[in-house]
């Protein structure tokens, strides 16, 4: 059982860490301010949760856990939100960079 | 290292507690001001300051009669882990001189920043008395903290107090000075900061006493020192590190500047000193000393000089001001042997504290002469200054004293000041020294002059004033600069009477008249004018050549308070004095 | 596998990148940013030095509100910027500057280098004491027990700070309300943000402030976070700031340093001496003083970040 | 090399890393930033001497893990104050600029 979930976390902390690195790659690379928050909201959103869902069997009390949790919706929320701003003034101020 | 601690059993001494309320009664001050506002501000500092006297004075009496330092051990804790308070007599001193010149200061100032009657609070009365008890609450803590990290928050509580005095107009000139002050004084800060940390980590502790037994001479003890000692000369302005000093003591207005002038610079002073002769006794050197007695010295120099060139009075005032803090580093090299290795003290440190007692209330008292004048005049033009002394006779005659009292005539505490200081040199072989203490009497002549001969000259058409000045300021201020002039008098008690001759005696006549003609030459020779008011009408070969020499030295002050020559010239003073304490050391 | 050298050495790495990345840029905007970024992983370093405490302030102080501060600033220092750059000095004077910074480097690495082993310490000091004071976080003990006196001074100098600022202010405004005005968009993103996070803030806030006592964690960390709360109903326009000549403003500012001195002048008649905790009741006296000094800092710093009174209080 | 060491060489060069930005760059924005920076590496330096004090289960000398705390919120402090004081000085004058091509000289009026 624990060596199954020691794969479990390692699987889900890789990924994660593959999306990092995906949005990162993103952010260097693409073009403009749009496409440049495209990749990196994925990878925030989606890498962060597989390392904490990859982290989870590995707390030691339900509470840590739900702290965990918490962490990845308040890093939702905050970047969805940012995200929306930063490309509204994107949006606003033209099409430039 | 535990062993160590335990050598030094402190304890809380009787008198301990009047520690405790020097330090928190101005901050209480700050507080009650800023909830009560308004005009009540004013109200607060003029209970507070006088209570605080008589702590002072308290304190001070306690010393005296128990004969050993007043400690207070804050929530019980003795250090290394706690935190005390000590007043020794250095402390006590300058405890004393601070609530004087704050009484003075918020007697002169009590009509200036008088709140309207139509507004409930105004910026500049409220935030004028509020800072004045900012000030006397971060000096205090200068003055008693007995941690070097507690120093550090008690030095930029110094700062945040200070900065706004100096923009308290809110011209963009003064906002500038003040911007450059506070960026060069962070700069001092974080370099005494980083000195100290050094310190905890070669030694465990930040209490002053305890390091004053650990600490042994070698590289981290050097590094540490060399930092906190330029960190602490770039917040006492010290040349060449007196970029913001001039516009910011200049700029502010008149009380503002006594107190920056007569004061706030003293707090980072004071901690060369404490550092220098308290706790690091074992680690500074003769050659290190002698590059700080330099750095005062080229203080005089340029700062007398260029002060001699100002149009402007008030200008004119915060450029004796640079030079007089190069007096104040004089004591260092006098307090070494030169054969010896460490400081000897002698009569140096006593020599050296009265003349910060004499400057703080002679500086005080000038600052507030020349800002009655400006507030007279609507100007402070030297040269349109004819008249001034038949219609302002008591603002001048102020002026005059807190002169003759910089320059050091008898009786005053710098004239003591002096002669302890050259028996020091004398006792330490050290000649050199006393060629720059009587040579700079000479220089505060020259301005003292210069000003004196513009305002005695008579004017034909009456003098027209803007505004009438109160008798009290004036009072004030001739106060001041009367009880500097008479400081030897008070000083005398633990001092051999054979320092000081009658004031009548042929041979101080003798170097006063020579100080006097010096001066005029000096005052003549290098001003912008000729003396005698008829500008350029003989100019001579011998004219021509000194105005050069001071457009020189001007030219050479206005590069020195560049940003980046002064703040590599920081960087090289710290490589310096570290330099100067390895090759000093005695060899281990 | 030891991860740890790998790990710290990247960080150490990256610390050093983005500071110099900070000082080099040209544009001030991007060095700000830069500077918010450097404050976060400079928490990681804390972390890996085994200082939580630090860890967080520097994440919510260095990171989070100056980063706040510098940004606001320079978008609007942004027109000058091109003027002053003009001034910049010559080559030989950077060489001096660089050659000059780097001696004071390597002086500091020799130091570092040297420092005498085994290291001094007061931890068994505080670890003989810490019982008296009730606490279990070695950290708040020293912050409000053994060095209470420069937790007190460090809130003055918050007050003192403030002061400052207040001063600046140009005399027409004097007594109106600190910083620009902010409207209201009633749909925006950021009025949605303001309104769902303060809530959970001030949650987290009291957890970080309750756990204080023996976790890392204390008044700072969550006067800090309460203080980014209120900065955010503010910007969204949801509410405005107060005016400052206000009593009650005046009032929370010096809250915090008042309670502290009330209760350590307590202390004199009580426990034998000023800031100290009578026994038994160290635990609830530290935490009375912790509570009313975050809600101050949370004010102080808030107020700290939108500057002097720049509006007239009726508008 | 422990890592509490190559922590206290990356204090020691972030100094000299503000230090230089402080003497050079003439915007006063980015010499306050070059402040913090300084002020960061000298916490830094704190917090090694700290590690390296680690005892009785402590992970370091909580001393000078407190006396960090009260400097961040110290040089927060004074960056505030410096921020508001440079931005003054941009409305007051237009500039933001150190240095002033006339002499400073307090005006007449």
């Amino acid at each position: 059982m624990s060596q199954l979930l020691d794969l479990w976390s390692i699987v889900a902390v890789s990924a994660g860490v593959f999306f990092f690195l995906a949005g990162t790659v993103g952010l260097l690379r693409f073009p403009d301010t749009l496409t440049r928050l495209h990749a990196l909201t994925k990878a925030d959103n989606l890498g962060l949760g597989l390392v904490v869902l990859g982290l989870l069997p590995r707390v030691s009390s339900p509470l840590a856990g739900l702290k965990l949790v918490c962490v990845w919706l308040l890093v939702l929320l905050a970047g969805a939100i940012a995200s929306q701003l930063i490309a509204r003034t994107a949006h606003r101020s033209g099409p430039k960079a | 290292m535990s062993a160590l601690a335990t050598l030094i059993p402190e304890t809380t001494t009787a008198g301990g507690f009047l520690l405790v309320l020097a330090l928190v009664l101005p901050l209480a001050g700050v507080f009650a001001a800023l909830i009560l506002g308004g005009c009540n501000a004013r109200r607060v500092a003029m209970l507070t300051i006088p209570l605080g006297l008589a702590l002072a004075v308290a304190i001070g009496v306690e010393l005296v009669q128990t004969g050993q330092t007043v400690i207070y051990l804050l929530g019980g804790w003795a250090p290394p882990l706690g935190i005390a308070l000590r007043a020794d007599g250095l402390s006590a001193a300058m405890l004393l001189t601070t609530t004087v010149v704050l009484l003075g200061v918020a007697l002169f100032a009590r009509d200036d920043f008088e709140t309207p009657e139509n507004l409930r609070e105004a910026r500049a009365p409220f935030m004028f008395w509020t800072l004045l008890m900012a000030v006397w609450g971060a000096l205090n803590a200068v003055f008693l903290a007995g941690d070097l990290f507690t120093l550090y928050v008690a030095l930029e509580l110094l700062t945040f107090a200070g900065v706004p005095l100096v923009s308290l107009e809110g011209h963009s000139e003064t906002l500038r000075a003040a911007l450059r002050y506070l960026l060069f004084a962070l700069l001092g800060s974080v370099l005494y900061m980083l000195g100290a940390v050094l310190l905890y980590g070669a030694y465990g502790t930040l209490d002053i006493a305890i390091l004053a037994e650990r600490v042994r001479p070698g590289m981290l003890c050097f590094a540490a020192v060399a930092l906190m000692t330029v960190g602490l000369l770039a917040k006492t302005a010290l040349f060449p590190l007196h970029l913001w000093l001039p516009p910011a003591h200049a700029g502010a207005p008149a009380a503002a500047s006594a107190v920056l002038s007569a004061l706030v610079v003293k707090g980072s002073w004071f901690l060369v000193v404490r550092l220098w002769f308290d706790v690091m006794p074992g680690v500074v050197t003769f050659s290190a000393a002698q590059l700080l007695g330099g750095l005062g010295s080229a203080a005089i120099v340029v700062g007398s000089v260029v002060a001699l060139r100002q149009e402007r009075l008030k200008l004119l005032v915060a450029y004796s001001t640079m030079a007089q803090i190069g007096y104040l580093f004089l004591m260092f090299p006098l307090a070494f042997d030169v054969s010896g290795n460490g400081p000897v003290h002698g009569f140096a440190l006593a020599g050296g504290l009265l003349q910060v007692i004499s400057h703080a209330t002679a500086k005080a008292g000038m600052f507030m002469a020349a800002g009655l004048i400006y507030a007279a005049l609507g100007h402070d033009r030297i040269a349109d200054l004819a008249g001034v002394a038949r219609t302002m006779p008591i603002t001048v005659l102020a002026f005059a004293l807190a002169g003759l009292a910089l320059m050091g005539v008898v009786p005053s505490g710098a004239y003591l000041a002096k002669k302890l200081l050259l028996d020091a040199a004398d006792g330490s072989g050290q000649w050199w020294w006393t060629i720059v203490l009587q040579g700079g009497a000479v220089f505060t002549a020259g301005y003292v002059v210069l000003v004196l001969a513009s305002v005695l000259r008579r004017r034909s058409e009456p003098l027209l004033l803007v505004s009438r000045v109160s008798r009290l300021s004036e009072l004030v201020a001739l106060a001041l600069s009367a009880g500097s002039l008479l400081l030897a008098l008070a000083a005398l008690g633990p001092v051999p009477g054979e320092f000081v001759s009658s004031s009548f005696a042929p041979k101080e006549m003798g170097v006063l008249l020579v100080v006097f003609l010096g001066g005029s030459l000096l005052a003549s020779g290098l001003s912008r004018r000729s003396l005698l008011g008829a500008a350029g009408a003989n100019a001579g070969v011998m004219r021509r050549i000194a105005a050069g020499v001071g457009e020189s030295f001007e030219l050479a002050d206005g590069v020195i308070r560049r940003w980046q020559f002064a703040s590599i010239s920081l960087l090289m003073l710290a490589i310096l004095f570290g330099g100067a304490l390895v090759w000093g050391a005695p060899p281990s | 596998m030891n991860m740890a050298p790998l790990v710290d050495g990247s960080l150490v790495v990256l610390i050093l990148a983005v500071a110099i990345w900070t000082i080099a840029v040209r544009d001030s905007f991007a060095a700000v940013v830069g500077y918010a970024i450097y404050g976060l992983m400079l928490a990681l370093a804390w972390v890996r030095l085994a200082a939580i405490d630090a860890a967080l302030t520097e994440a919510a102080i260095g990171g989070g509100l100056t980063g706040v501060l510098l940004i606001r600033a320079a978008v609007r220092l942004r027109p000058t910027e091109s003027v002053v750059a003009g001034d910049s000095p010559a080559w030989f004077v950077k060489a001096l500057a660089a050659v000059l910074a780097g001696a004071v480097s390597l002086a500091l690495a020799v130091v570092v280098l040297t420092l005498p082993e085994p290291a001094p310490t007061l931890a068994p000091q505080v670890a003989e004491h810490i019982a008296s004071t009730g606490l279990g976080n070695a950290v708040t003990a020293v912050l409000l027990a053994f060095r209470a006196t420069d937790t007190l001074l460090e809130a003055v100098v918050l007050v003192f700070a403030l002061i400052a600022v207040w001063s600046l202010a140009p005399d027409r405004f004097w007594g109106g309300r600190p910083g620009q005005h902010y409207h209201l968009e009633a749909n925006g993103m950021l009025a949605y943000l303001a309104r769902l996070l303060p809530p959970l803030g001030i949650v987290v806030a009291i957890y970080v402030f309750w756990v204080g006592a023996d976790l890392p964690g204390g008044k700072f960390q969550a006067g800090t976070l309460l203080a980014a709360m209120w900065l955010l109903a503010i910007m969204a326009g949801l509410t405005d700031v107060p005016e400052v000549r206000l009593v009650w403003v005046r009032i929370a500012l010096v809250t915090g340093s008042a309670v502290f001195l009330i209760i350590g002048f307590a202390g004199v008649p009580f426990a034998g001496a000023f800031l100290a905790y009578p026994e038994g009741y160290a635990k609830p006296l530290i935490l009375i003083i912790e509570a009313a000094s975050m809600l101050s800092i949370a004010v102080t710093l808030a107020l700290l970040v939108l500057g002097p009174p720049e509006r007239r209080g009726q508008s | 090399m422990s890592a509490t060491t190559l922590f206290g060489l990356c204090g020691a060069l972030l100094v000299g890393v503000g230090i230089y930005g402080l003497v050079v760059n003439p915007q006063p924005l980015r010499k306050i930033l070059s402040f913090n920076l300084i002020g960061s590496g000298v916490f830094l330096l704190f917090g090694v001497v700290a590690r390296r004090g680690a005892a009785l289960g402590m992970g370091g000398d909580p001393v000078p893990q407190a006396l960090v705390i009260t400097g961040i919120v110290v040089a927060f402090s004074a960056t505030a104050l410096a921020v508001a004081l440079l931005l003054r000085l941009h409305d007051a004058s237009g500039t933001a600029s150190l240095t002033t091509k006339e002499s400073p000289e307090p005006s007449d009026t």
